[in-house]
């Protein structure tokens, strides 16, 4: 029912449509919940509205987060396969 | 006889009553497009020798709705969804017979782009359609033009395809990327409202069929994941048979716009129809003889290895995901799409 | 797909299940609950239960509206499509829940009554536009998320001067469901094993997470609000983990992309200016809870279907058997269920949380079913 | 699999999905109704072995309104049409495919007694229905059932039946009373509001043949006088051997209620459907013989010779009529009887 | 069938045919119209021509109501069927009968308007009743058999107080179209070549037989006033050369078990009540003649679809080379028309008579085609 | 048009209605148009209306005229033969 995905504003149409892409499927979308969008943005699309903008900066961060762990985890593979190894 | 107006007219009754209009619109129409020396006969049935082997037979009604859609048409489909079915068994398609129902008021220029397209599909493939029947139902009784072909075709010596043959450790191969036919339909519905470059992949898989049985003819079965999509098809084909499968979700080739057509629409590309993509089921052994086979042929290009078969008294279809998790892979339940072939 | 692909990366899905792995104290279990429909979707379609320790348990909660919505409004819906002159529009997730006696949507709508399927809430204007001879109704239902594009439309509607159109309001709230779950008996008891939540995530694109505050507080419950990737989970359970390990007791975010403290403010706005609270609204598995759906305002009166129909309120007849209250306050697991399997099925459903692939039991059917009969993923490997 | 609940149920989109809900469908109503090996294997084409000999494929789609009717339904009905048109080039019927289109809201119970009604019309005739397809359309979109059905025989060695056989000084042979089925089915159109002791003559009529080529195996060319009636048929036949064709109307067998019928609604009953009658055309110097066998067999009681082949550059049907002058007998023009067969 | 198949008696032709050839005066030639379809219908069905000598020739009348209705009354109809609230209902004779432009009410209908099919007037007011948001139309054509039934059914409407129905009313009067065809440029200079009339037999049963006494005064013409089964039709040819034989010149009644001098007073009655005659209507090939057809008085004026709805007065396109207007005067023969057969045939129909089945074009085509070809009927037995 | 057929009165219903039969066919019908029917009275049904009665002493009259040049056919015939053969 929550059902939302992140779509990219491709071109506003007027203060309540948009033209909004994701993976190359493109639809026109309700934008009238969200103030200030400009092209490039993405926002969250649920029943055809626009919900949210997505904060890139924000998604960067938490991208991060993940991408530490990943190396946290590859240190520690490393130190088992050498453990592993000796 | 009157020459019909095709630019102009439409589907009226009297083109269903038996009598002089029927008569035209098959000759002019039908006998026309698809043109043969059994429809030239003229005779309800068409009569032809078969070359010896087992014979298969298969049908298929089609409803598809709308009747075109990027990368075909109901006419097509409705050739190629039968060869298709013929072919899974491993036979060589040789004759096809089709059965209209027309909507009363159908434009008969539509009527003619389909028969067309029918016509040379049915010519590709090399597979005439033999003979043929026409209904007309009243407006409202109908939706433009529902199509059923039947086809018969017959196994090359040795071969002994059927779905209840997998069995654990066998190899499960998939021809090509899943869901394009599916998309393709929906973008199409207006209350969607959606754009995206995909096209249906409908298309006759009789030749990809002859190249696969060639190099292994020790292939348990093929099927074509058609409504119910690739999950669907190998529920069936596991029940069958017996038998459980472990699938590896990566290797499921699924193009970018169904994908993102799928997340858009909360759909799950595993369940969605495609039109012209085969599974098969070989020893493990011949699997990658097999492989090299599909992706030799154009239509098989994109082939993959998506799993095994395994031993399970449920008969479940596992699936090891993208994500490293695993989860079963059930039947479709509810429907996924209405009325896409 | 930007921002979809990058939250569920393999890789990083691995290394984060070896970190909670790493730091879930084996001497402790951990009762998580995702409040979402959405999460129990995404968990098990990607087949999380599988990556994480054996004492990290997730519970499914009632964040399902298909769920939690009682018999007796979706009798009042197919009342309504029987209506010959009703037109009903409806998301396509409510056409197969059972009413009364099974009957369903679906299945009134093979009857020959008019109830259609909607994407957007927007085409059920164009239908009332397009049938004015029809009363076009739409029976709305939805969690925060899906509540502003109906006050839009009702609004609309207004700006239209439609005169053949309302909307059944079934919107209901998510922190007075959270509050319920925290109040019911066997919490009180102790029976309802919770040691906190991932908190919603679309829902907190428009509340903001500054209503889930209470939580920490209150009822000394973690609240980590995490994204519906895959990657959003796994990393929401560690940080409740270790929330849970440090002794703190707070609401985090996860979903900081999409998620601030105060939320939409422009979508708030416009659902308060159509809708407003229910002094009380009945939940399924819940009860009646006081402040916890939303009506609409008497200046949008003539667009009310329970009013413009006058629908009498009726109370269903549940199936006894069907454990979903139990499930949807937490207290059990779908395989309790005596019904699950055989008869209930996503294509026969006996309870709510069969229908909607949100559902627990029709999660826990579909992608999980006997769990304990699973082949385990290693052995894919050819 | 959960049981259909056939006694209350209705079909629903979810039934032409692919999914569970039609494998359940297709399990609890066709294949336990039809029952036979080949649809148990579960594969979407059946394979069998065919006697030696010509093969003869032929396919109809059957749409008629009402679907039940004195004498039969729409289910035998489908199996009948194409069993006949099969059975009509001298062939041995072997096998049938049938495709479902059907209406959601469709009640389960009547699509019971349609298939109940196939499958015994089926076992009847000792022709399995081996492979089929179901698919659903929304309400609106069908008119409860449609049912193509496709057929394949084998034609014995030795005959050579077609269309363009007829010759000149041939007789015209026919096999019974006409115009009882489309008379049925008017019989029950709410608006014409008549009632009658009338009965469809659906049958298979392959036995009937089967003792006509034994005895006759000269015969020319049989076919049924199905939509467009007898009249039709002959028009048919004529244009297809480049003769015309002299018909005696006191030789034609009519049933009082068809004719009253007939009277009462301004139709010709030459014109009208028949489903259990044909019309063969022989050497003038064997019609007497292949008479005493169509009499001698319960299907062909009332045969009779109702003309001669004649030369006529413009092939037309002549008749004289029960009143001593001459008619033509054209093509039917316009509709006679909408949705019939 | 009682009072049918005695008079369709093969024998009794026979004697009655030898009876004809042995009375018709070989040095003379006899013109005889028959008036009505039925009666074209009936000769063509039953190989009439086939048995009468050579000098007895059949001109067919425009007793047709199918065939003489102008194109433009047509043209209004297929306007009406057009409005969207509009269901127009007919007999089957007008669905295939071409308008302007080769449109047919079956081509509107399968372009989506509602055009139903009637076989009993009484039909159109149960339609209307189960359709009250709908309009509906009956476009009533006929001669004086069928006007009763239309007049009780507009009387019955009026009765039901029925707020949806009207009739488009395109009756026709008999008499007037003899007297017309009796008075056309041919007529005048001899170029009609028309000894005597065989009348119109159910027309007759509710008219009676007093209207056609003026035209043995009038025109010296005699009338014989015939059933439609085929032994009526050869005693009525009898009798009138027994009257041209003898001089004498007057209206007989062949068709006494059914026809009256009074006709039916009571259907008379009905049909007065509720109707009235139109200043002057359009016939095809005929033009225009006074007092020769009926319109709904203005008592029953919101029954009159006519002005109901304002519709327009068209005047149809004719095709310029179908001969039909000559033919319908009795001046020319089908086969004088070169459309006659190709392109012009039952299928394609390029006139008026050439769609109803009494028409005598499509009489010509479907039972008689290419005569001079015919196989003669000796021949037959084998 | 004015296909109308002779059917037989087989019972009255009311004043406008009666049940008709022709050949085992069998049909209500409307007899508004017509006064004082019997059930073994035969009418002329046009578009589901009676038209008028049928007289069946005219009808007999009718059918003995044929009968009639029947028997002067058969008489000239015998004569025709007689000649013929001598
Ligand atoms: S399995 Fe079915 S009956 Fe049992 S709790 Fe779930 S929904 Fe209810
Ligand atoms: S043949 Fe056709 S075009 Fe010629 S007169 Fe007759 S109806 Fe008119
Ligand atoms: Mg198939
Ligand atoms: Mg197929
Ligand atoms: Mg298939
Ligand atoms: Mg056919
Ligand atoms: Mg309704
Ligand atoms: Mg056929
Ligand atoms: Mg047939
Ligand atoms: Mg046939
Ligand atoms: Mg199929
Ligand atoms: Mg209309």
């Amino acid at each position: 029912m929550c059902l939302a995905i992140p779509v990219r504003i491709e071109a506003l149409i007027d203060a309540e449509r948009a033209l909004a892409d994701i993976g190359g499927v493109r639809k026109e979308i309700n934008i009238a919940l969200v103030d200030d969008l400009s092209v490039g943005d993405y926002v969250i699309l649920h029943v055809g509205y626009a919900l949210n903008k997505l904060d890139p900066e924000e998604a960067a961060r938490t991208l991060a987060l993940f991408e530490e762990l990943g190396q946290l985890q590859e240190a520690y593979d490393e130190a088992q396969a050498g453990e592993g190894g000796a | 006889m009157s020459r019909l107006n095709i630019a102009k007219g439409r589907v009226e009754m009297v083109h269903g009553s038996g009598g002089r209009a029927m008569a035209e619109l098959i000759e002019q129409l039908f006998a026309q497009a698809f043109d043969n020396e059994w429809l030239a006969q003229g005779n309800d049935q068409a009569q032809f020798t078969l070359p010896p082997g087992r014979v298969v037979m298969a049908t298929d009604s089609h409803v598809v709705s709308p009747l075109f859609f990027p990368g075909g048409d109901i006419g097509a489909l409705s050739v190629h969804g039968t060869i298709n079915d013929v072919a899974m068994s491993g036979a060589k398609p040789c004759y096809l017979s089709a059965g209209f129902i027309l909507e009363e008021g159908f434009p008969l220029a539509d009527l003619k782009r389909i028969v067309d397209s029918m016509a040379a599909a049915s010519k590709e493939a090399g597979v005439p359609i033999v003979t043929g029947d026409t209904k007309v139902v009243e407006r409202g009784k109908g939706d433009g033009v529902f199509i059923s072909t039947t086809g018969i075709g017959v196994v090359p010596e040795g071969l002994q395809l059927s779905g209840d043959q997998a069995k654990p450790g066998d190899a499960i191969l998939l021809s090509g990327s899943i869901g394009d036919h599916g998309v393709t339909i929906l973008s199409l519905r207006e209350s969607l409202g959606f754009e995206a470059d995909i096209r249906s992949d409908s298309q006759a898989l009789h030749s990809l069929v002859a190249a696969m049985v060639e190099c292994v003819p020790e292939i348990r079965c093929m099927r074509d994941p058609t409504r119910g999509g690739l999950a669907n098809t190998l529920n069936e084909m596991a029940q069958q048979s017996g038998v459980g499968m472990q699938l590896m979700e990566s290797r499921i080739p699924v193009r970018e716009p169904v994908r993102a057509a799928c997340e858009f629409l909360g759909l799950d590309p595993l369940y969605v129809a495609n039109e012209g993509k085969l599974i098969a089921i070989c020893p493990q052994e011949r699997a990658e003889e097999l492989l090299a086979a599909m992706r030799a042929h154009p239509q098989g290009q994109d082939a993959a290895i998506i799993g095994n078969v395994v031993e399970d008294s449920y008969h479940f279809v596992q699936m090891e995901t993208v994500f490293g998790g695993s989860r079963m892979v059930d039947w479709l339940n509810g429907e996924q799409l209405p009325r896409i072939c | 797909m930007k921002y979809v692909d990058e939250f569920r990366d393999g890789e990083k899905a691995r290394a984060l299940a070896e970190q909670i792995r790493k730091e879930a104290d084996p001497a402790r279990r951990y009762h998580l609950m995702e409040f979402c429909g959405g999460h129990t979707h995404a968990i098990f379609r990607y087949g999380i239960p599988g990556l994480l320790p054996e004492n990290v348990r997730l519970i499914h909660g009632p964040g399902c509206p298909v769920c939690v919505l009682p018999i007796g409004r979706l009798d009042m819906a197919i009342a309504l499509a029987r209506r010959p002159e009703v037109i009903l529009c409806t998301y396509g997730d409510m056409l197969r829940v059972p009413g009364s006696g099974r009957e369903s949507l679906m299945k009134v709508r093979a009857e020959g009554t008019d109830v259609r399927m909607l994407y957007s809430p927007a085409d059920a204007l164009k239908i009332a536009q397009q049938n004015p001879d029809k009363e076009v109704v739409f029976f709305a239902i939805g969690f925060e998320t899906t509540t502003p594009p109906t006050a839009l439309v009702i609004d609309q509607a207004a700006k239209l001067g439609l005169k053949n159109f309302s909307v059944f309001c079934n919107h209901v709230l998510t922190p007075a469901a959270m509050h319920a779950i925290l109040n019911t008996p066997e919490a009180d008891s102790g029976a309802l094993e919770l040691d906190g939540f991932i908190g919603p995530a679309h829902v907190s694109t428009v509340i903001g997470s500054a209503p889930y505050e209470p939580f920490p507080q209150q009822y000394k419950r973690p609240v980590v609000i995490a994204g519906f990737e895959p990657l959003d989970v796994l990393q929401a359970i560690l940080m409740l983990i270790r929330q849970l390990n440090d002794g703190r007791c707070e609401v985090e975010n996860e979903f900081i992309r999409a998620v601030s403290r105060e939320g939409n403010l422009k979508a708030q706005a416009a659902v308060s200016r159509v809708l407003e609270l229910r002094a009380s609204f009945e939940w399924r598995g819940l009860g009646a809870i006081p402040e916890s759906a939303l009506q609409i305002r008497s200046e949008y009166a003539e667009f009310d279907a329970e009013k413009r129909f006058g629908v009498e309120q009726l109370h269903g007849r549940e199936n006894k058997a069907c454990e979903c209250p139990s499930i949807l306050r937490g207290v059990k697991n779908p395989r309790d269920c005596v019904l699950f399997g055989d008869p209930c099925t996503p294509d026969n459903p006996l309870g709510s949380c069969m229908v909607s692939s949100e559902g627990a039991c029709a999660a826990y059917y579909s992608y999980g079913r006997f769990s304990e009969g699973r082949i385990p993923a290693e052995e894919l490997r050819a």
